[in-house]
């Protein structure tokens, strides 16, 4: 019965960051601890209407916003290294 | 392959988006706890009491048979189960006000008789659910409910310093420790040990967690890490308090 | 004996139900009629459906809870299902026309269910943030339970020192007053 | 001198919980000891507020039994003090209030009932009648005003001090979360200019002189060695109450006259049956109304004089007959038939009373 | 596998704590949660000393608020958990009895009365009925077994067990310092023995699987967010503790068939009345015996009938009328007149009995 | 001249011999206080609240206003009372259990609000009015009547570590110390301070004085000294805790 | 119905007034008579007057407590102040001879007062320890509740393990009961 | 309305030695306290019937005894020295 939650993912250079709005309530909190200051708000609503998040483009996929959600609304993949 | 949100295995999808405010801080102790419980693999030993306070709105929180108790009385009933049933883990979870003020007399006492249970403290400086009164951790000159004017340590004292009562009395054995949630990682060891603590039959384990609350702050997503990592800082230091050794069994 | 108005108000947390609540039982009182607000309240902080009972009438008003409202004006989903309840033949039941998905969660019984595009309505020609302005208008229409004017001196009262600052501020609030009772004006 | 809280007459649109504040101020209490819990916590966020003005003082306390015991304190040392809890908090409350039951010290304490038992809900309920008006290991001892409407929360929160004071008996004021939270209208006064004089208080302990000397010293206790000393003690406490019952218990009724069935309710549900019985009554239904205003002690004999003349008595309450309890205990021996419309923790509105009543009525 | 505490039957002559001890080990109690109070601290004296030897534990508490709710964790663990108390530990013991009330927690709580209200004696009264029947913020659903006897205070503290582990409803053996203290004879037995089945316990929480994978995980909760869903949450307790009601109830009646008056009294009590009623009979006078066992639920219909019949009813217990409270709201209508003899924390002898019944027999 | 017996002025004569039993410490304790009280000329300023515990058998002992209150509860009565008329010296009198248990959660509070009170704590390693079951201070090994084969200090802890636990917590101001009877001119003397800090206005004053209980400890004379000097010496460390330095007036 | 026989005793702290009764309600329950026996108790571990209650009959008995005993002994001058209420026309009441100015204490509602010197006998006799015992030997002469030798039973399984050890206590012990039961028989 | 106890004095070389025995409970706490050994048991019963204590002529009237009791039913004064 597990509930799907529908995420919007988006692909920068280092990874993938998705971004689960049924989840997110907006609180800014991922926004203030980003390193790369790349989080602002989006129009996509959020759980309670207010707005959610995106990213731009200068994404690290460093995870920070992922760790510091309480709602766990972000997810961000790594990309493996490519080894050489 | 869909990407679904990563929340630790043993959170309840169902009961998600859960029930604390925005930026409650509660729900990144939450997170700690459930990463620290996944990685143990203990999920189906762990019961998990939570208090009354915003932690009463985790009573469905996770897929781990949860009982939601009284104000302040976590740390009893919990104390009761693991009493009764020594395979239980037992996961005791309060605000401040549950284990500072009112329920005092059971944290010091579990921590004397060194009860095989471990204790998460969430610090948000004042009492969540009720809409913001002093707390016994509010800080100097913080402005609450019931502290209009700023809290005057003349004459209403100073922050609970917990983990440090907690460790000046806990017999050997006990572990105790002040994490943040603006540290997640530390934050999850601790409670990992505190777990692992408990496992190992050595002891009371207490982590106190460092906390957000923007709602009765009143504070916007900076000001709220703000509050925490530059006043809040200032009152309570992060850190372990105490770190049990390597313990011979005593014939326990 | 003249029965007083009774009214229900729910909406999300943010969507400021209260204060319109409170403000009309204000107006009221100030006109020396005789006024009951309630809001209800839960565990929860924030994240619940808000809703505000709210009676004006002659007399001292009784029960400060009731069955049936004259009007339940519900903002979201989640408050039209929570308030349906409150609905009887009788009653007028508005709900913003923004709120997707709700048809079959309408109350029956009763006839006069009206949507109106508030929240559109504050989007567009005015500011999000008055939203919850516009349905006072509404039910200041709908009910005539305060005359506008009255309900625009409540406003003042509690708004002014905000007003004064930034008087644009005062008109987007009587603006928005006014165009929620025109939006209830057309249906009813 | 620190101005008074209120001059002259002034009506307002407030909450139930601000109103406890002022009247608190202007009963001229001095000190309120408190711990937080919904729904009576804007008592105290009232209370902190207004305080420095008026040089009046708090104390945020560890729990509700510390509340009691701090409020217990503070009378001893002659304050006219007080304290607000609810629910969970009532319940660890009976601690303190049976030390001050034994020891007849006039606390106040005002209870906003909530739904029960437990944590239940923060909410609304009447179900702490039984606890406010018997709790504790003892015989209830105690005075018990339940209110209706914004101005007897007023009235009645400046009443209890003097009732208190007069007869030292730990008095309560119990409302309940939907007095506590809604906004109605009431009239604030000074007490003075009303007319009503605040019985003065004395402290038990700490007056001037040199014990042993100047004085006897002050020996309160709580604890007697044999059963028969503390026996000596509860007669002469319950005759003072059976002494002081009539000039303390209140009511308000109307309609009972001719009333085939007479609707009996208290607190704020009183107000749904108010309504009911006008509607009923206008519809050619012959019923009454009666309301115990104290509900400890009774009013004894007004309610065996109802229902001596109704057929039919029905009780209204958001409580499982915690009312209808104590009614049955003073008008046994009547004959009339005990109906009931009981919502534990939920409000009841004048449109259930009305359909009870028709159900009845067939 | 250890012995079992009691083989075979065995006539003992010991104190009332003593038997309480023997009967909790007896019926397969696993753990005693307690705090220390007068007049019951010798029930966790033999406890602590018996159990080693049958594998059974004990948790001595900070105070009574963590005794009751420790024991409410034994029970979640699926033990047969008790407690025991008295006095101001009763009263502070009502807060996790309401949580227990609220989750239908089957715990067994002993209560040993001494005198109230607040310290007043460590030695004895029946002033805790209304307490242990209805106290805290709720409506009393609990099951309350008044003894007698020595033999009585083993059979129900047996009995206690199965009752709250069937019905889960909080349930009590109410005893008094003088059963607690005194000691006469009885004859301890093996339930199984006597045929008497252990009702099975299990555990409400930390049952085997994976929560979410094999087996929902349970969510224990006690607070509601809207009035609404505890009201129906109370529905359908009141409706469970309404069925349980009549299989629960018992009583103990004699020579009311003929009798002009019938004595009503519970617990120690009623051995005096038992002698008077005996005494009185043979001296002539129509007097009849009725004793509630239970003290929640009341022997409804055996009361109401025995109401219907008798011209007098004489309520006789060491408490101001908290027995009779409790049984003029179950014989509300009928018309037998009320008497009483009231002795708030002393001890009744049947020779006061008597005297009082000449006293009104003119 | 008839000699007089040398009793504390502040003493109540009439209700002499005291209610104690024969050895027993808390005469011994109440003496230290009404000897420091008698040095500072403050008997008709002091009210002397008693616990329930055999601290209660003090309720008529002074020629001092004086309140028996609720096991655990003396720190509250007194702290209202003084919260309402500062001109009160309260003293605040109790046994182990009152304060390390059921009152504990008062204590710690009275201790980080700094109420200017003065808690005196009689540690008679058990629970002494009750018949002797074990205390929070029992030491391991000790017989009570709840621990009938010696406490366990593996299931049931350590002894508390009272002031230890106050003077982790207090605020600045407070004084903490711990007494014994087998010192009494120590024991005056950390009463007398603990009083002149109530009086300084300082903050919260504590002191436990290690005690005797023959009755319960099944003692004789001699072993009843050696109980107290020999086993609860090696628990419990006598010395002052905390004492504040003369302090700034910070308009209090 | 035969009526038990009620017995109180009473005597300061250490006089062993509670093992008297004791033993007694336990020699009668051996026999398979009903005893109840209950001690007095307070707030105070030392210091009080003690007070045994103490009902010997052949059925069940009633009240833990009565108003009148059929023998009422005490054996200090508090002792006497505390129970003479316990005393009726028909009362047995017995106190030693050696409490002090006692007089005028003396209950005066029964002709049946008796002085025993048995603080005296047990001194210069035998040994002050076994003050108790010769009171017990009293009470069973006055009574005739149970058997001498039953008694003697009672205490043999009471302190058989201490008279193995030292035979001569178990001769004193025997003596002394016999001797209360002459000092009571010189007197009925 | 205070009490008045009676005391028994012995004079000893340095001071004066008074027993209360309306206030001793003979607990022997003095007795073991007596840095000269010099403390027994007495005829004289206490209160309690038990027997109060008395000392005999090695005592030096150092208080000690005073100082341990409970009851203060030992009160010990020291003569004051002659000063040559
Ligand atoms: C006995 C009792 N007293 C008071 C309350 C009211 N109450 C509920 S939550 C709470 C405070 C919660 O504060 P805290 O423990 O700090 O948790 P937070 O909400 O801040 O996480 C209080 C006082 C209660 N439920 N029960
Ligand atoms: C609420 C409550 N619980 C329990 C008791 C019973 N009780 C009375 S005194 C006492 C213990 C006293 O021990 P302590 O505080 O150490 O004082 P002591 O007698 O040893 O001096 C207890 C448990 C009580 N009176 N009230
Ligand atoms: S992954 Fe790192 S860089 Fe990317 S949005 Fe999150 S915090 Fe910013
Ligand atoms: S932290 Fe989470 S809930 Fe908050 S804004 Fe960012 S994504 Fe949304
Ligand atoms: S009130 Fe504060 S602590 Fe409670 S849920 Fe909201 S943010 Fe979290
Ligand atoms: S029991 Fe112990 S603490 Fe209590 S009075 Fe006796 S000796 Fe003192
Ligand atoms: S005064 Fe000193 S020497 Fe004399 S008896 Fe007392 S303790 Fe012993
Ligand atoms: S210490 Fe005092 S009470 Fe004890 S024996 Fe010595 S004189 Fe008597
Ligand atoms: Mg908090
Ligand atoms: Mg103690």
């Amino acid at each position: 019965m597990a509930q799907d939650f529908k995420g919007q993912t988006l692909e920068v250079e280092k990874g993938f960051w998705t971004i689960f709005a049924g989840l997110c309530k907006g609180c800014g909190l991922c926004v203030q601890k980003c390193p790369k200051k790349c989080m602002s708000w989006s129009d996509v609503l959020g759980v309670y209407g207010t707005p959610s998040v995106k990213i731009n483009d200068e994404c690290i996929a460093c995870g920070i916003c992922q760790n510091f959600c309480p709602d766990c609304a972000i997810t961000v993949d790594k990309k493996k290294e490519a080894k050489h | 392959m869909t990407v679904q949100p990563a929340m630790p295995k043993c959170w309840r999808v169902e009961t998600k988006p859960h029930k604390f405010c925005p930026g409650c801080g509660h729900g990144l102790v939450l997170k700690a706890l459930g990463q620290a419980i996944d990685e143990l693999g203990i999920q189906d030993k762990v019961v998990f009491g939570c208090d009354i306070g915003c932690s009463l709105l985790s009573w469905d929180f996770f897929n781990m048979d949860t009982v939601q108790t009284h104000h302040g009385r976590t740390n009893p009933v919990i104390t009761g189960m693991k009493r009764a049933n020594s395979d239980i883990i037992g996961v005791a979870y309060m605000g401040d006000g549950g284990g500072y003020a009112i329920g005092a007399q059971h944290l010091v006492s579990s921590a004397t008789r060194n009860e095989r249970i471990t204790a998460i403290l969430v610090n948000n400086t004042q009492y969540g659910m009720t809409g913001g009164q002093m707390a016994p951790t509010t800080m100097p000159g913080q402005k609450t409910e019931t502290s209009p004017y700023g809290r005057d340590a003349e004459t209403t004292g100073s922050p609970t310093q917990g983990p440090e009562m907690v460790a000046a009395i806990a017999p050997e054995g006990a572990y105790v420790a002040r994490g943040s949630v603006a540290n997640m990682k530390q934050l999850k060891g601790y409670i990992k040990k505190a777990l692992e603590n408990q496992m190992a039959g050595n002891g009371f384990s207490f982590v106190e967690a460092l906390s957000l609350c923007p709602t009765n702050w009143r504070t916007n997503a900076k000001d709220t890490w703000k509050f925490l990592e530059e006043d809040m800082y200032k009152y309570f230091k992060v850190g372990e308090l105490r770190v049990p050794g390597p313990r011979e069994k005593e014939g326990q | 004996m003249g029965k007083p108005i009774k009214i229900v108000l729910a909406g999300e947390g943010g969507q400021g139900v209260q204060s319109v609540a409170e403000i009309l039982a204000e107006a009221a009182n100030e006109k020396g009629r005789e006024a009951l607000y309630i809001p209800n309240f839960g565990v929860e902080q924030r994240g619940g459906v808000s809703v505000a009972y709210l009676q004006i009438g002659d007399e001292a008003i009784g029960a400060p809870k009731f069955q049936i409202g004259d009007i339940v004006i519900a903002l979201s989903d989640r408050a039209v299902i929570r308030t349906r309840k409150y609905v009887g033949p009788e009653t007028v039941f508005v709900y913003d026309s923004g709120i997707e998905n709700i048809q079959d969660e309408l109350p029956t019984n009763t006839d006069k269910v009206y949507a109106i595009p508030a929240i559109e309505v504050s989007k567009k020609e005015l500011h999000p943030r008055v939203f919850n302005v516009i349905i006072m208008g509404a039910v200041l229409k709908a009910t005539g339970v305060v005359a506008m004017d009255d309900a625009k001196k409540a406003i003042e009262k509690k708004l002014g020192y905000k007003f004064d600052k930034n008087p644009e501020l005062r008109e987007m609030n009587f603006k928005a007053m006014e165009r929620g009772a025109e939006l209830v004006a057309e249906l009813l | 001198m620190p101005e008074k809280p209120i001059q002259g007459e002034k009506r307002v649109f407030v909450t139930g919980n601000e109103v406890v504040a002022w009247a608190a101020l202007a009963a001229g209490a001095e000190i309120m000891y408190g711990y937080p819990i919904t729904p009576q916590n804007e008592i105290m966020h009232y209370w902190t507020r207004m305080i420095p003005k008026y040089g009046r003082r708090f104390l945020q306390t560890e729990d509700e039994l510390s509340a009691g015991f701090t409020t217990v304190g503070g009378v001893l040392a002659g304050r006219r003090a007080f304290t607000a809890t609810a629910g969970p908090g009532n319940t660890l409350m009976q601690e303190p209030i049976s030390m001050a039951e034994a020891m007849r010290l006039p606390i106040v304490v005002v209870v906003q009932q909530r739904g029960g038992p437990s944590t239940a809900t923060v909410i609304y309920s009447q179900q702490e009648v039984t606890l406010t008006t018997l709790g504790g290991n003892g015989e209830g001892l105690r005075v018990v005003y339940s209110t209706a409407t914004h101005q007897e929360l007023f009235d009645y929160t400046i009443k209890s001090f003097n009732t208190a004071w007069k007869y030292r008996f730990p008095t309560f004021v119990l409302g309940d979360g939907y007095q506590a939270k809604m906004r109605e209208s009431l009239t604030f006064y000074d007490p003075a200019e009303r007319g009503i004089e605040m019985v003065p208080t004395d402290a038990y302990v700490g007056r001037p002189g040199m014990p042993g000397v100047d004085r006897p010293p002050k020996h309160m206790r709580n604890t007697y060695n044999m059963e028969e000393e503390l026996y000596e003690v509860l007669q002469g406490y319950l005759a003072d109450f059976a002494k002081a019952a009539p000039e303390i218990a209140e009511h308000e009724t109307f309609d009972t006259e001719d009333a085939d069935l007479v609707i009996i309710s208290h607190g704020v549900v009183s107000r749904a049956c108010k309504m009911a019985v006008r509607d009923l009554r206008e519809q050619g239904y012959k019923v009454g109304y009666f309301r115990p205003i104290t509900l400890r002690p009774m009013p004894e004999k007004e309610l065996q004089e109802v229902a001596g003349k109704a057929k039919q008595l029905l009780v209204v309450e958001s409580a499982q007959g915690q009312l209808a309890r104590l009614v049955k205990e003073v008008i046994y021996g009547s004959t009339a038939e005990m109906l009931s419309l009981f919502k534990p923790g939920v409000g009841i509105t004048s449109e259930e009373v009305i359909a009870r009543v028709k159900e009845i009525k067939g």
